[in-house]
């Protein structure tokens, strides 16, 4: 690869591990409170199908990001209700999350707009665009550090430049405010939260809202900032892709940006490497180029980052009395 | 799990609390129904009738609920070793290609008789061997087995797309990617002719023998589980693994055989599509039964006749939710998701919703 | 009383099944007469659908999509009565009539006016999932373009291996981009609700798109170049007609260019991007190859493609 | 409630709680009153009720009927927000720390001082090093409490507790993980803050500590008050009679040992840890059939990876282990065909699966065996194995289909040991056999020990229990740092002990091992 190439390869990277990393760190975050959270893939959908309906609507994209962002903490609210409240398994809240999102977002679409439950493309403000940062056109002049700003630094939609900051937020909110370590410590030992005098329960509630608003943070960004208008099913996948980036992120912040990177990267470097020719091997069949991604997952994960513990309460409902 | 210690008597606990949950479900997607203008209880009814009301939609019910039985179990075996089994799906869709292959290379010789029992073993094995690799790696490499199934399932939509499109296609002129039909003599009979000497009318279901594999396969994972030391040792191991290498289990080997036999069940569900119904290997034929299998496992608690309940339940969604698609065009398909979606979240993770108010009427009674 | 079922893919595909209810849905507006469809959700409820639509006495009943070509063999025979249609494979049945279309003469203009478009020279292909079908869109398209400048250069990529393919119009922008990336100014796609992503990213870019199955000129006005029209809606719409009055027969029909039923989409839409020179050699190589002076070759008929 | 007393308010006054959980009645109409500046005690059989009835005062339950005031004035204790407030302190039976949190961290959870923590950090460090100086409660306040002691991770929930302005301060059996020494630095740090006016309730098992520390003991026996009485007007024999509502012997009757051939034999263990720490250095011990080799120590100094390593479940990295001369195998099962036997120190961790039918957990471990059926488990045969064994151990109640999670500690430690003892092993290996378990199933628990002894066993005891050691042990062994660092009769002085233990070596006793920061408090 040459280095315009790279750059054209990265460029691609960061919009394809912008809704991994958004969903990636709202894993994080409920998560990280003990709520195991399966459904990020039916939290972006509602994001996604609520940021396509509104933005028709309303021809706004900032009033759809708060509808995505309101329809996905709504599932997040069913979420936490069903965990913590009734105390229910959590990967089956998860899972019933990811159909009746799936299922709802076609429902209504079909009856609101009659096209099989895909949302009409809304107007140019109804959606984020791309946005030259100062002096991109001339750095691109510059040398190759010119071109990397020009080429991926520059030229994206802000929830692009939202998403690469959050994992240093979410650094800095986990690790330097009292919310964020109550938050931690809700996940690792929520009796030791609890006779702290901290509300165990508000705590994984907070999680799974703000589990939420990531989650419709994406899907926005994949229903009215790369594309326009929701379509069924567009998430393709990538909320179980983001569960496994924050496994291999090991529920950290600022890996999971690295680990989301790596994921963009390896799937632009497939849609860059189909039909191109090997020496002696021909051209490699698509399905594998396809399949290249997953299979570097496995062997980094078989070879590089060994053990991964999550939150020891993970998973488990808190329970003051047997 | 954490219930308030107030016995209940058995009704309750089994049949009063779980219908309640789902006709909570009901009465939510009725909302949903309501508000796109239809009748909630006319969609009930069409559901429960298409589903149960007639010979065509029992078969349909129950050719859906043979492969959750085998995707249920899967998951269900791996739960009890503490492992959380993702790729069923996956595992399903190359137990297909065992049950191909089988088929391909023996239908000139074989009648089906002979052929079905090879087929088992060609998808159990093909099945296993795909939950190897994830099996070995989180036993020996700690890698989370989570992740690796849900790479494995990618890894085997490729896998597979690769061969139904290039290499098992019977070629030119071909335009579906799959392999040849399998030979008539080959595929088993469905159970609709098999019962039709007995006056049971199954119309043209493709409900076939792999229900009765799938049974079996039930009976003989709660024998496995709960009758054998191999049983004891996985269950051993999924509820206290520092506990089961104290007692001498070797923890890396249950790994691995727990993964193997939940594949080698996940790969059995290729036998009901592939060799029972359509008489050929289609692509993406497994239709997402790997990932129902999770809800079936969990809503089924892990238990083999619960997962049977679980599965005639999703049998009876998937069935009576198409007769719904047909009766009323208003109403797509992708309602029944929706459906499948409630259930799973009334009856699976809000179980103990109406629990607290039940108890409180009956707990007088059984103290 | 006629029916539909749909493939997979469902009524709202973007693609070959929303444009057999398009079909359907003027026939019932030209003649008032009712229509029921079904959208399957597996490959198990082919036959079910079929013959419960035979049962309850619909006729003609039309599959639409290759996949049903297993399920109408089989129903067909039950109800000799009965009057099939599958559309884009061939089943040879006394009661079934069988719609094929030659996707790769009208990929075949595509690839024409996409190289005349194109100032690079470069041109993109965005297939869906990684078929025989698509592959056939793409043969066409690479000879097309091939044949009008030799030394075009064709980017060809697939979307995916799974059903997902057909509804990733995130992938789907980012192959668009890589391949203008790599110099391409005009990319074609066959790829279902993945290709929205394809032509909302080239819109984007200023670059132009062109649709395929039904006319999406109007999704970005300016910035499609045209579209390969497949007309399953007028093969629908005959054939209820036909039946309607009687005149339903039998038999393989081919829709190829000579019939219209592969054609490039021109409208206001893309009135200012069709120069006259691209319009000229789209009507030139349409005419040979109705008359045979252009043989275009059908990936389909050996699995190969004679250019890359 | 007989004690007659002036005008004063009382610090705590309990007046009628009672709390069910579901069927069990875990308190029920309880009375108790603590005066200002004092020590008061609780002792009580396990399940009694008494970490329930600390936790109401500490808002972690809800009473379902009754009334607490809190220096005279009666209050409702919603939450431990509203505990703290009220001044009440609890350092928990199960401590409530964050394992993979700073001491820091930990001390601010709940009580940060601002949204922001870098403030509230700098402020609780101050108090921290404060209180050090003060009570002399020494902490490293950036190290990780899954590295800490045991015994340091006490004093961090004590210092959570005080940081917080604790006047009240509960402790839910504190000494259990404690050398005497350590205890006894505890012990002072209390008397101080009686001195302060403060008021301590301490809940123990050892009557010795209530004899030594406290001004006022209450008797609690299956969720009642059986009575409060002044420290100094009792004796152990009478609060024990209370706690079980029988005579109890509290001493062990224990012959002289006849030691016989070695049995076991440990020549220069070493062992790393995954982390690559060594655990044991170079330790050599030997094990001889009729005696019981007592090894002491502070938790995490080795004994329970020594343990491990004999029973074949972490392999040594040097070193070698013997059982009658030749070399083990390392794997658990074939060590136990050999008729070696283990009880793991930790019962739920280890030698039990909670969540089995009883008559599952009596087997686990020698579910292979012939016994037990072949190719199908034979579950007539483990039912008589198991009610034999509840028979043997009087396990109440003796319910083989129950789940092991539903017994009592007591009565799960005697299902492990019944496992264990009842196949006639010939070499033991003993880990905590009577942690968290009450007198009365002490009594019961030693007694089995001993005669297994005098039936010819060799025993390897492990236990934090100092008094457990020198009560059964033929020989003592200590270790520290992963060292065995002396050996010495069971009846040398306690404190002699408690300074080996604490790597402090005396004349010539063993390998020269210094004072290191983890095991001195
Ligand atoms: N990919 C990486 N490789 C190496 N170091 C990294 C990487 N990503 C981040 N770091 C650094 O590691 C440190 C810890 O990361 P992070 O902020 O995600 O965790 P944290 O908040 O400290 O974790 P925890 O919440 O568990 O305490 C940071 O200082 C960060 O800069
Ligand atoms: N959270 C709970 N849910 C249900 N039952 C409980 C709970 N906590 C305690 N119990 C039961 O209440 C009774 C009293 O328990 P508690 O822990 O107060 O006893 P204790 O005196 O502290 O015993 P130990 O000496 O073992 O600590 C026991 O029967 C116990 O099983
Ligand atoms: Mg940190
Ligand atoms: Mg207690």
């Amino acid at each position: 690869m040459d280095w315009l190439t790279f750059l054209n390869v990265l460029d691609s990277a960061v919009r394809l591990s912008t809704p991994l990393l958004l969903a990636c760190l709202a894993g994080l975050f409920t998560e990280r409170a003990g709520v195991v959270d399966i459904g990020l893939e039916g939290k972006m959908i509602a994001g996604a199908f609520a940021a396509g309906a509104v933005a028709v609507f309303t021809g706004s994209a900032w009033i759809a990001l708060l509808a995505a962002i309101g329809a996905s903490v709504f599932f997040g609210l069913v979420h936490a209700f069903a965990c913590v409240t009734q105390r229910g398994n959590q990967i089956v809240a998860g899972v019933a999350i990811n159909f009746i999102a799936l299922g709802l977002a076609a429902v209504l679409g079909q009856s609101w707009f009659g096209q099989g439950g895909k949302t009409p493309a809304p107007p140019n403000s109804g959606r984020f665009t791309a946005i030259e940062l100062p002096y991109a056109a001339e750095a691109a002049q510059m040398g190759p550090i010119g071109r990397f700003y020009a080429d991926v630094v520059s030229g994206h939609n802000l929830l692009v430049y939202f998403a690469f900051l959050a994992p240093f937020l979410s650094w800095w909110l986990l690790s330097r405010t009292r919310f964020g370590l109550r938050l931690r410590a809700v996940g690792e030992n929520p009796a030791a939260v609890d006779t702290a005098g901290v509300s165990v329960t508000r705590l994984r509630y907070s999680g799974q809202i703000i589990c939420g608003a990531l989650c419709g943070v994406a899907g926005a960004y994949l229903a009215i900032g790369l594309n326009a208008g929701y379509l069924n099913n567009m998430t393709a996948g990538r909320g179980y892709i983001a569960l496994a980036a924050l496994i291999f992120a090991k529920w950290r912040p600022v890996p999971a940006l690295f680990v989301c990177l790596l994921f963009g990267f390896l799937d632009a470097s497939a849609n860059r490497l189909q039909g191109v020719s090997l020496p002696s091997v021909g051209v490699v069949p698509v399905q594998f180029i396809q399949a290249l991604p997953y299979i570097l997952t496995v062997i980094l994960l078989a070879g590089f980052i060994g053990k991964a513990i999550p939150p020891k309460a993970g998973g488990v409902p808190y329970v003051k009395e047997r | 799990m954490s219930q308030p210690a107030a016995k209940l008597p058995f009704w309750v606990d089994f049949g009063l609390i779980p219908l309640l949950n789902l006709v909570a479900a009901f009465a939510v997607a009725g909302l949903v129904v309501a508000v796109i203008g239809e009748n909630p209880l006319d969609v009930a009814r069409i559901i429960i009738y298409g589903a149960f009301g007639y010979g065509e939609g029992v078969g349909f019910t129950l050719f859906y609920a043979t492969n959750f039985i085998f995707t249920g179990l899967a998951v269900a075996v791996a739960f009890h070793a503490g492992l959380f089994n993702i790729g069923g799906e996956g595992q399903a869709y190359i137990g297909g290609l065992g049950v191909a292959l089988v088929a391909l290379g023996l239908d000139p010789y074989l009648p089906w008789w002979l052929l079905a029992p090879l087929a088992v073993i060609g998808a159990a094995l093909f099945g296993a061997l795909w939950a190897y690799i994830p099996a070995v790696l989180q036993a020996k490499r700690g890698s989370h087995i989570v992740i690796t199934t849900i790479m494995f399932n990618f890894i085997a939509a490729s896998l597979m797309a690769y061969l139904l499109v290039d290499v098992l296609n019977p070629g030119a002129g071909s335009m579906s990617p799959g392999t040849r039909f399998f030979n008539a003599e080959a595929v088993p009979p469905r159970l609709s002719e098999i019962l039709a000497p007995f006056g049971v009318d199954l119309g043209g279901s493709p409900a076939n023998l792999s229900l009765i594999v799938a049974l079996l396969a039930a009976l003989g994972l709660w024998l496995l589980l709960w009758r054998t030391r191999l049983g004891y040792e996985i269950r051993a191991l999924g509820h206290n693994a520092s506990a089961a290498a104290y007692a001498g289990v070797p923890i890396a080997r249950v790994i691995v055989i727990a993964m193997l036999i939940s594949g080698a069940l996940a790969g059995m569900m290729a036998l009901n599509p592939v060799l029972g119904d359509q008489g050929r290997l289609l692509l993406e034929f497994p239709g997402g039964a790997g990932f129902v299998g999770i809800a079936v496992a969990l809503m089924g608690r892990s238990h083999p006749l619960g997962v049977i309940l679980a599965a005639l339940l999703f049998g009876m969604l998937y069935q009576g939710g198409s007769e719904l698609a047909f009766e009323k065009p208003s109403i797509s398909r992708d309602m029944l998701i929706l459906i499948q979606g409630l259930v799973i979240l009334f009856s699976g993770a809000l179980e103990n919703l109406f629990r607290p108010a039940v108890a409180r009427i009956f707990a007088p009674r059984a103290a | 009383k006629p029916a539909i079922v749909y493939d997979l893919g469902g009524r709202n595909d973007k693609s070959f099944n929303e444009s057999a209810y398009t079909g359907a849905a003027k026939f019932k507006e030209d003649t008032g007469v009712e229509f029921r469809d079904f959208e399957i959700q597996n490959d198990s409820q082919r036959e079910q659908a079929l013959s419960r639509f035979a049962r309850q006495g619909f006729s003609p009943i039309i599959s639409v999509g290759f996949s049903h070509e297993g399920a109408v063999s089989k129903v067909a025979p039950q109800f000799p009565d009965t009057q099939f249609v599958i559309v884009d494979s061939v089943v040879d049945l006394p009661n079934v009539s069988s719609i094929v279309f030659k996707e790769h003469e009208g990929s075949y203009l595509a690839g024409v006016a996409a190289v005349l478009a194109s100032e690079t020279k470069k041109v993109g292909f965005v297939g869906g999932m990684d078929i025989a079908l698509i592959r056939k869109f793409a043969c066409g398209y690479v000879q097309g373009a091939k044949a009008t400048d030799p030394k075009a250069e064709i980017f060809q990529n697939m979307t995916g291996t799974t059903g997902a393919a057909w509804a990733d119009p995130v992938r789907g922008g980012e192959l668009a981009k890589s391949q203008m990336a790599r110099g391409a100014d005009v990319v074609y796609h066959a790829a279902g609700g993945t290709g929205e992503g394809v032509l909302q990213a080239v819109a984007d870019a200023g670059k132009l798109g062109i649709g395929v199955d039904k006319n999406q000129n109007d999704l970005h006005p300016g910035h499609v170049l045209t579209s390969m029209v497949k007309r399953v809606d007028t093969a629908v719409y005959d054939t209820f007609k036909q039946a309607q009055a009687g005149e339903w027969r039998p038999g393989l029909k081919v829709f190829g260019l000579a019939e219209d039923g592969v054609a490039l989409a021109m409208d206001e839409n893309n009135q200012a991007l069709i120069t006259e020179e691209i319009a000229a050699a789209i009507a030139a190589a349409r005419e040979g190859v109705i008359s045979g002076e252009i043989q275009v070759h059908d990936y389909m008929s050996d699995s190969a493609c004679p250019v890359q | 409630m007989n004690l007659e007393n002036g005008a004063r308010p009382a610090a705590i006054e309990l007046i009628g709680v009672s709390k069910s959980f579901g069927p069990v009645k875990a308190n029920s109409d309880i009375h108790l009153r603590v005066d200002k500046g004092t020590i008061h005690g609780i002792v009580g059989e396990n399940g009694a009720g008494k970490s329930t009835l600390m936790s109401i005062l500490y808002g972690f339950y809800q009473a379902d009927s009754g009334e607490i005031r809190i220096n005279g004035r009666p209050v409702e204790i919603r939450d431990s927000q509203e505990a703290i407030r009220l001044g009440i302190g609890m350092v928990h039976q199960h401590f409530m720390l964050v394992e993979n949190f700073t001491v820091l961290e930990n001390v601010l959870l709940g009580a940060e001082g601002g949204a922001l923590l870098g403030k509230g950090k700098a402020e609780a460090r101050a108090k921290l090093a404060a209180l050090a100086r003060e009570h002399g409660l020494e902490v490293d306040p950036d190290a990780l409490i899954s590295d800490l002691p045991v015994g340091a991770q006490q004093r961090v929930e004590i210092l959570k507790a005080l940081t917080r302005g604790a006047e009240i301060l509960i402790l839910d059996e504190p000494t259990g993980v404690l050398t005497p020494d350590e205890a006894d630095q505890l012990f002072e740090v209390l008397k101080q803050l009686r001195a302060e006016g403060k008021t301590v309730l301490i809940i123990t098992h050892k009557l010795r500590e209530i004899m030594a520390i406290t001004d006022s003991v209450s008797v609690m026996r299956q969720g009642k008050m059986v009575g409060t009485l002044r420290t100094a007007e009792t004796s152990p024999d009478q609060l024990a009679e209370m706690m079980v509502g029988r005579r109890v012997l509290l001493k062990v009757e224990k012959g002289p040992a006849n030691p016989g051939l070695p049995a076991l034999t440990v020549e220069n263990l070493t062992l790393r840890d995954g982390a690559g720490v060594e655990r044991l250095k170079n330790v050599s011990l030997t094990l001889r059939r009729g005696e019981i080799v007592g090894i002491a120590g502070v938790a995490g100094n080795g004994q329970s990876e020594l343990l491990e390593a004999i029973a074949g479940l972490r392999k040594p990295s040097s070193g070698r282990i013997l059982l009658d001369g030749a070399p083990i195998p390392h794997d658990p099962r074939a060590l136990r065909e050999l008729r070696l036997a283990h009880i793991p120190e930790d019962r739920h961790k280890m030698g039990l699966v909670l969540k089995f039918e009883t008559r599952e957990n009596s087997i686990l471990g020698y579910h292979l065996d012939h016994r037990y059926g072949g190719a199908l488990l034979n579950n007539s045969a483990i039912e008589a194995e198991c009610q034999s064994q509840m028979e043997a151990y009087d396990v109440r109640p003796p319910n083989s289909r129950l789940k092991t999670a539903n017994f009592s500690g007591g009565n799960q430690q005697k299902i492990v040991l019944a496992r264990e003892f009842e196949r006639g092993p010939h070499v033991l290996l003993i880990g905590q056999p009577t942690r968290g378990v009450d007198i009365g199933a002490i009594e019961f628990i030693h007694r089995r020990i001993i005669e297994m002894r005098d039936a010819g066993k060799a025993i390897l005891l492990v236990s934090v229990e100092l008094d457990e050691i020198r009560a059964l042990s033929d020989r003592v062994l200590v270790m520290f740092d992963g060292r065995i660092v002396g050996e010495r009769p069971p009846e040398t002085d306690e404190r002699e002990l408690g300074l080996l233990m604490a790597g402090v070596t005396g004349a010539g006793a063993g390998p020269g091992a210094g004072t290191s920061e983890r095991g001195a408090a």
